[in-house]
């Protein structure tokens, strides 16, 4: 999965500041943790459209394709997610190469957003399960399930990134700015592919 | 080889059944001497059975040659004159008593994309080899279900297969190789049992005094069961009639 | 504070951080390139016992049955163990031979030296791609030991025999599970690679390094990176909803109504094309992963012996981008008669034929690269004049495949097998071993036995054709692929030829041990290496042999010019300006 | 060494070329109607790809050849004109080819598998398994039975999985391991898969097309010489692949009646 390890969760520890290293590039120091990140967004973005035009080919005309009401839950997670996003927006805003202490008390709240997340959407399979819907059980579960799962878990590698960079807003002085905005991207990504999927599951399932 | 591990069957039961030893036979009652009963009778149909279609093995020009001038026909109902059946297997499936485990190695060859024979049946962990006597690859499927499943090919030229079966179970065999090539590994408990010839046929000897129940099965139409009582040495007659459909 | 280190880690310290769990690129490319070797190696024994079995389908090959008690009874191979051998060469040869040696093989050693970098972008993402692509190695050989052995469904597991179960025969049980399993680990370790190989190019080129100045071999790994980047997040979905398929019950690509082994499966709905629309939307681009590094490694190689530059190097780099480009629109001619709609045929045959424009293009220039040149016939330029010599054959022969009319009668037959294995089998091995020759004074500063490697090349190069060409003639007969014997009246007199190319395949696999030797023996005895032993401009070449751990010594350099500067006047008398050499004085 | 590259570049072209254009391995004798457009589209790729490529290794081989000179103060020559040219001239001349293979070959495609069959095609339908082909003629009704899948028996040769007992069309269906076809007779095949995905070729017949399972293909061509020939598997399917073939027999109309007529007493 390119979520277990993207970007975010390791951007190089130690780049040198740009006094020592230089670079091809004339303009503005270049960051390969946001390269990478964008790198990672584009592949996953690949991953999300194959698995689409998969459901799209294997929806057309197939007669075992069972439309389903998706649990309302979904809907919850949608806003938590969208409002983790903002508090890291926010959190991130507070942040200067000086001191991070300002921005991590929000940067919390993101996490736990994430959290909160992560678990509707397992509690949304509960639901589906006690509806009798399973993996097997039609196409259209089939697809919700892989597509939620594998969400879930770019989401889990989300959020081992923040927490990696929690730990070293915390100790590192000056703060990497670079790491703060490479993991920032992604949540983002994380929050445009749901509303995106959440888009398809809508109208498909 | 075969008549050598007869003899030493036939030691091994004597002194098992004369010392009453626990064994090889020790599990199963010893033989009363001189006093068993047979059940013998013929398994016949009533009503349409389907037609035996010849097979067109075309794809396997050896088999096509092995077959010039007759052809094989179907063997999931093969009937005699006078009604009969054959290839129905006969055996204690209830109140059995005085049976062997059987050690003896049981043959199976292919031949002319054929498996003979159609119905082969042996008792739990009786040896099984299998033979590719043709000259070219076969497969053997057997889609056991109790048993492990096993699908192996056979080439040429290759090593007889020894195999054998641990749970009673009736297995079809199928060659993924040659779609029409169907057999019948009946794995039973008991070593009274009896398949029919043409003539539909069979005895079931060597029966102590006790109640019985005594199965006939067929392949297509099923099994069929009676209860039968064997006081002393007589020989009871039991028949089996089938309800053949022509589908 | 480490912040204001130089290098992106600090060297290592202890065995197992520097050989085993390194982080350092050049480490990690040596142990891609080593897992390629075995992988290689593997690959090669699975073709000759294939062959050996084409040739002499009741042959007894003592021992195989130790390996395989069902597969090989009596060491005879059955038609199922016959697949397995096929896959699995297929799938290793594939995966972890043609798309680790060329790209994540030499790409990680060279990619960072030639862009004047100290590591890759992510070091330990680096690290972590190589023993994920271990772990899907040794995935994929652990089905040679499960029951049922190893899938037999091919390369291109093609469902519903890849997605049903054991019910569709020996291997597509345990082994063709293990088989999805390693693939879509695979699929993450490429893409965490190609991650790296993108950033790094993009963002830790030294000074003066503008694209315009890059190496062509860094061209082809960073456009390679691109394709992969794109190719392995299809696949990897599509391995997933494959094995949930198998394991979970689900039917993505299971139909209704299916009878397999007399049982009716339960199954329904599902559509067998979409496994090949998604596996080929793959499978295309993966063939580019597997030549491009060769494109640019021959582009590399080929001026360095030549003593002068390249022709057209921006048409160069122009033709990877648009054979790059035009690979993701090609991928329906494997499909021509898979019962899609006949029309999209006509549609898919239209960009298949207008990548040979630019593959054309490229061979012509390096064929106008050889003209005029002052050849120094070295074993690395030996294999690079083998390389188009091979890559021209094979090439060629995909005129044919690509009009559905014509493939209507070659698809499926030898003709494929021949045209594929010359252009990105033979033709990538040859980019493989000019890679060779060529690095390996840098990687291990030694050098390697030039005589050795001159009887390697010809043998190899004689040999290849004389296995590879006869399968062309084989295809215009008629004689269909993946059979595991031929017992058709039409196939039985072409049998003689099959002999023959299994003697050629013998020898020609022989040939090889002498390139194990002198690679191995090279590794300790090879006389010592000078840091530029063939006088080459990249930046590879201005450091030591092997580089340091930080590969400059600290003193990233400075990049003056391109890399195509052969054939001009240099600093004493040389016909070749270095790119970080500064500015010679004018001559007088 | 350069010049021992360039003879033995030179020795492997003129061997390659003249296998094919001695045709020691060739094409089987073409038995179709669409046939001979096929034999003409290869016959033009063969000419021109096979100037190309004598073309290429030759070039190579004598530039090698040149570029191992040692002569002292020799000097390296560029490629006239350079690369654009060079570029130009591969674009327009292989574009050129590409457009009248495209033009061309998409005709030849197209009458083979984008035109409607002719209306008094004979219709077979055809079913691909592991490992065998069979084939099913309507019988005296001109209708085919249903398929039901749970009813398939190979045991009792219901290899379509027909419902006789109820299904009155079925029980006058003709199933057959070879497929036998009027000559000069466009014939109709509808091509269904038991299992996997197998494929239906016949060298002779130029024609090649996937089963896939779930899907129903059909495929129409008309033979043209009476003769038996051999129809192959071409798309793996497990463990039988290779053996996994019927024979085609093309014979006169009266025979084939008679032929038919024949089966239908032995179903």
């Amino acid at each position: 999965m390119t979520t277990v390890a993207s970007p975010p969760r390791s951007p190089p520890p130690h780049l040198p500041p740009s006094a020592h290293r230089p670079t091809a590039t004339g303009g503005p120091e270049p960051k390969p943790a946001e390269t990478g990140v964008w790198v990672a967004i584009a592949t996953i973005s690949m991953s999300f459209a194959a698995l689409t035009s998969a459901m799209v080919v294997r929806a057309s005309g197939a007669p075992d394709w069972q439309h389903f009401r998706l649990p309302p839950i979904l809907y919850v997670n949608t806003l938590v997610l969208i409002a983790s996003s903002l508090t890291l927006a926010s959190a991130r805003r507070r942040i200067t190469p000086a001191s991070a202490l300002d921005g991590l008390p929000r940067l919390y709240v993101t996490l736990g957003l994430g959290l909160l997340f992560v678990t509707g959407q397992v509690l949304a399979w509960r639901q589906l399960a006690t509806q009798g819907l399973f993996l097997a059980t039609s196409p259209s579960s089939a697809f919700f399930y892989v597509f939620t799962a594998l969400h879930g878990l770019h989401v889990l590698g989300g959020l081992a990134g923040l927490l990696y960079v929690l730990r070293r807003l915390r100790r590192v002085v000056p703060v990497p700015m670079t790491a703060l905005g490479a993991a920032t991207l992604y949540w983002h990504f994380m929050d445009v592919l749901w509303l995106y999927l959440l888009v398809i599951l809508i109208i498909r399932v | 080889m075969r008549t050598h591990s007869i003899a030493v069957l036939a030691t091994v039961l004597i002194t098992g059944g004369l010392a009453r030893s626990a064994s090889i036979v020790g599990a199963a009652p010893p033989r009363p001497p001189g006093a068993a009963g047979t059940i013998s009778g013929k398994v016949t149909y009533t009503g349409t059975p389907p037609k035996m279609k010849p097979i067109d093995m075309a794809k396997e020009p050896n088999c096509v040659t092995q077959h010039a001038g007759a052809p094989v026909l179907t063997e999931n109902v093969v009937t005699g004159p006078g009604n009969t059946l054959r290839w129905v297997l006969v055996y204690i499936s209830a109140g059995d008593q005085g049976s062997t485990p059987a050690t003896e190695t049981v043959r199976l060859d292919q031949k002319g994309c054929q498996y003979i024979p159609h119905v082969l049946v042996l008792q739990p962990n009786q040896p099984l080899d299998i033979y590719n006597d043709d000259p070219h690859s076969h497969n053997i499927h057997p889609l056991a279900k109790l048993n492990p499943e096993w699908n192996r090919s056979q080439p040429a030229g290759a090593p007889p297969i020894h195999t054998k079966w641990e749970q009673p179970e009736f297995i079809p065999v199928k060659c993924n190789v040659h779609p029409w090539m169907h057999g019948w590994h009946l794995v039973v408990t008991t070593s009274h049992y009896a398949v029919t010839g043409e003539d539909g046929a069979f005895t079931l000897s060597g029966l102590p005094a006790g109640k019985y129940t005594v199965t006939a099965w067929q392949e297509q139409f099923g099994a069929q069961s009676q209860d039968v009582t064997i006081s002393g040495s007589e020989t009871k007659p039991v028949n089996f009639v089938f309800k053949a459909t022509p589908y | 504070m480490h912040e204001a280190a130089v290098h992106p880690h600090a060297p290592p310290q202890g065995f197992l951080r520097t050989h085993v769990f390194s982080v350092d690129h050049k480490v990690i490319g040596k142990q891609y390139l080593d897992l390629a070797l075995v992988a290689v190696c593997t690959g090669m024994v699975l073709s000759w016992l294939m062959r050996l079995h084409l040739a002499w389908p009741t042959a007894a090959i003592p021992g195989l049955d130790k390996l395989s008690p069902n597969g090989a009874a009596g060491g005879v191979i059955t038609p199922e163990y016959y697949l397995s051998l096929m896959t699995m060469h297929g799938t290793i040869m594939v995966f972890f031979v043609l798309t680790t040696a060329p790209f994540a093989g030499f790409g990680n050693y060279f990619l960072p030296l030639q862009v004047g970098a100290e590591d890759m972008a992510f070091p330990r993402i680096n690290m972590t791609s190589f023993w994920v692509t271990l772990v899907a190695f040794l995935v994929l050989i652990s089905s040679f030991f499960v029951a049922d052995g190893p899938a037999l469904s091919g390369w291109t597991a093609y469902a519903p025999l890849s997605a049903v179960g054991k019910d569709a025969g020996p291997g597509q049980g345990l082994g063709q599970t293990l088989w999805a399993i390693s693939i879509a680990i695979f699929c993450v370790a490429q893409l965490l690679g190609a991650l790296n190989f993108i950033a790094t190019t993009l963002d830790l080129r030294t000074k003066g390094m503008s694209l315009a100045r890059m190496p062509f071999s860094t061209w082809a790994w960073f456009i390679t990176a691109v394709i992969g980047l794109i190719a392995f997040a299809v696949l990897m979905p599509a391995c997933i909803l494959l094995i949930l398929d198998r394991v979970a019950g689900t039917s993505f690509f299971i139909p209704s109504g299916l009878v397999i082994s007399d049982r009716l499966q339960p199954h329904s709905g599902g559509s067998p094309l979409l496994w090949q629309h998604l596996f080929w939307f793959f499978g295309h681009p993966e063939v580019y992963i597997a030549i491009l590094p060769g494109f640019g490694i021959i582009s590399h190689i080929l001026p360095v012996f030549a003593r002068k530059p390249l022709l057209g190097p921006r048409a160069m780099i122009g033709c990877l981008i648009a054979i790059a480009f035009l690979s993701y629109t090609v991928w329906g001619h494997h499909m021509f008669l898979s019962g899609m709609n006949p029309f999209s045929a006509t549609l898919f045959s239209v960009p298949t034929l207008i990548i040979t424009i630019p593959a054309t293009i490229v061979t012509l220039l390096w064929i106008g690269t050889i003209y005029g040149a002052k050849l120094r016939f070295t074993t690395p330029a030996l294999f690079c004049l083998g390389f188009v010599s091979v890559f021209v054959s094979g090439g060629i022969s995909g005129f044919f495949l690509a009009q559905p009319s014509i493939d209507t009668y070659l698809h499926g037959t030898y003709f494929v097998v021949g045209h594929f294995h010359f252009v990105m089998g033979v033709a990538a091995m040859f980019g493989i071993f000019a890679g060779t020759y060529f690095w390996f004074p840098k990687m291990f500063g030694r050098m390697m036995n030039e005589t050795l490697g001159k009887w390697h090349f010809w043998l190899t190069f004689i040999g290849v054709y004389c296995v590879f060409m006869p399968m062309h003639y084989l295809g215009l007969a008629g004689n269909v692929r993946r059979y595991s014997a031929f017992t058709d009246d039409y196939l039985k007199p072409l049998i003689p030829l099959h002999r023959f190319i299994t003697i050629a395949a013998l020898f020609t696999g022989a040939a090889q041990l002498i390139f194990l030797f002198n690679l191995i023996r090279s590794r300790f005895r090879g006389p010592k290496a000078p840091d530029n032993p063939w006088e080459a401009t990249t930046l590879e070449w201005a450091t030591t042999s092997p580089p340091p751990f930080d590969n400059f010594g600290g003193k990233p350099p400075v990049v003056q010019r391109g890399p195509n500067e052969y054939g001009v006047a240099g600093a004493g008398g040389a016909d070749y300006l270095m790119q970080a050499a500064p500015e010679p004085a004018p001559a007088r | 060494m350069g010049k021992l590259f360039a003879v033995v570049l030179t020795i492997i072209t003129v061997v390659a070329t003249a296998i094919f254009v001695m045709r020691v391995w060739w094409l089987p004798a073409d038995i179709s109607v669409h046939g001979p457009w096929i034999d003409h589209q290869l016959m033009e790729t063969m000419l021109s790809s096979g100037i190309l490529f004598v073309v290429s290794q030759l070039a190579l081989a004598l530039f090698v050849w040149k570029s191992g000179d040692r002569r002292e103060g020799r000097k390296i020559k560029i490629f006239p004109g350079g690369a654009v040219p060079m570029v130009v001239l591969a674009t327009v001349l292989v574009g050129a080819e590409i457009l009248a293979l495209t033009f061309v070959g998409s005709k030849v495609w197209a009458s083979i598998y984008q035109t409607p069959p002719d209306p008094n095609s004979l219709a077979i339908d055809v079913q691909a398994e592991q490992f065998a082909f069979y084939f099913r003629y309507p019988g005296a009704d001109g209708k085919f039975g249903g398929i039901h899948p749970e009813l398939m028996n190979e045991a009792s040769q219901n290899f379509f999985g027909l419902d006789p007992a109820h299904d009155t069309a079925a029980r006058d269906d003709i199933v057959v391991p070879t497929l036998a076809i009027p000559v000069n007779r466009p014939v109709l095949l509808t091509l269904r898969a038991k299992d996997v995905n197998h494929a239906f070729y016949v060298p002779e017949l130029r024609i090649q097309q996937d089963f896939v399972p779930g899907l129903v293909i059909p495929l129409h061509f008309t033979a043209t010489q009476p003769g038996k020939y051999e129809l192959v598997c071409t798309q793996l399917c497990g463990l039988g692949h290779y053996n996994m073939r019927a024979y085609v027999e093309v014979m006169p109309q009266e025979q084939f009646d008679q032929w038919l007529k024949q089966q239908a007493a032995q179903q």
